[in-house]
């Protein structure tokens, strides 16, 4: 399946791209499993992904939440506004 | 530019007239402006991102809170993203009461709230050049109510 | 007009321009503004009354006091005499900070000391015709600090 | 002597008049007698006066200040700013 990743904030200083199409040879993938395959893609995201959390749409989910293909993931990492 | 995320610079004096109410007698402003240091770095400018319609989603519930838990009668919230240079208004909280002590405790806790919660993010640029994004509040999976 | 005591409309944008700080990034306002009713009576409108040299003088003490007990960067304050209709601005005190806890902290003891220690007196005017001088706080006969 | 009273708040209401000249037989005269004169003058001050505090100039002053002769005195009631 395929998904288009969003980077938020210092994360695509890490990645180097603000967005990034993705393919995964899964059937399924939660928001966790979507988190190894960026580590395993990025390593310098290994210490970071932990306090990232994911919104599709403008809805924040679990890490258990079942992503769809063809969905647009945005990783959100600690926020700094005001 | 919405009612809570602005790309251009923010007006105070619009959201004082639409918050305008002949039954509320105090009024309370918070304001962040974009200062000249941080932690000792000279500071030239700074750039907010934000995740649009979610970043509006929390700070319209932060309203909605606000009105909610605070004997208050009016609560705006707008914040302006991309870059600023020193001294331009980042974020700005209008409250409105009956009375000052609602008012004061409302507006704190919006920008405390605003803060914790809104996927905004900030990148300050140094007089180095160089840029950094700062350490900020990691976001709840689920909003606790 | 003086710094302090204003016989005309207040005007937040010019003491906005007048505190600019590019080593602040906090701003908080807080503002009087004439309402409606009061315990259950329609207002139509208030008129202050000052003894205008002494306000002056306490309000300078208390724009110092300010300065000198919190960690905040620009302090002014102005009141306005004379008859207000309902919503006009009665009273504005402007605050800046490097950060918002000292500078709300800040604008809520100004207020709060205005209303013990100024000498000004409101007069409200009710939808009925009638008026009254509102119940107050005795001055102190000598200054505590 | 002579002394210039002006009175601030509802006060001018209960006694007529925003200012008033008064003559009192004495020598010397201390903010207290002063306020004794007033009352004797306006009964309706009596229940007032101790909550009221006087400045001779924009300095307030104790009830045993020693108000001079021709010295403006202003009366100053709970006040009611903000």
């Amino acid at each position: 399946m395929r998904v288009r990743v969003i980077f938020y904030g210092g994360l695509k200083n890490d990645v180097g791209a603000k967005e990034q199409e993705l393919q995964f040879d899964r059937k399924t993938l939660t928001v966790a499993q979507l988190k190894e395959g960026l580590i395993a893609r990025y390593p310098g995201l290994r210490l970071k992904l932990p306090s990232v959390v994911c919104a599709v749409g403008d809805e924040i989910v679990d890490e258990d939440h079942l992503i769809g293909d063809g969905d647009e993931v945005a990783l959100l990492p600690p926020v700094s506004g005001g | 530019m919405s009612r809570w995320i602005c790309e251009g610079s923010l007006d105070l004096n619009q959201l004082l007239k639409e918050t305008e109410d002949p039954a509320s007698g105090a009024l309370v402003i918070f304001s962040g402006t974009v200062r000249n240091e941080h932690e000792g770095e000279p500071v030239r400018a700074i750039t907010y991102e934000a995740h649009v319609t979610l970043a509006e989603r929390v700070l319209h519930e932060v309203e909605e809170e606000v009105l909610a838990r605070f004997d208050v009668r009016q609560c705006r919230i707008q914040h302006r993203i991309g870059t600023l240079p020193l001294g331009e208004l980042s974020v700005i909280v209008v409250v409105r009461a009956a009375h000052r002590a609602p008012a004061f405790e409302a507006a704190r806790y919006a920008i405390d709230e605003l803060k914790k919660r809104a996927p905004i993010w900030k990148e300050e640029h140094y007089e180095t050049g160089e840029s950094r994004y700062l350490e900020g509040f990691p976001l709840k999976m689920r909003e606790e109510s």
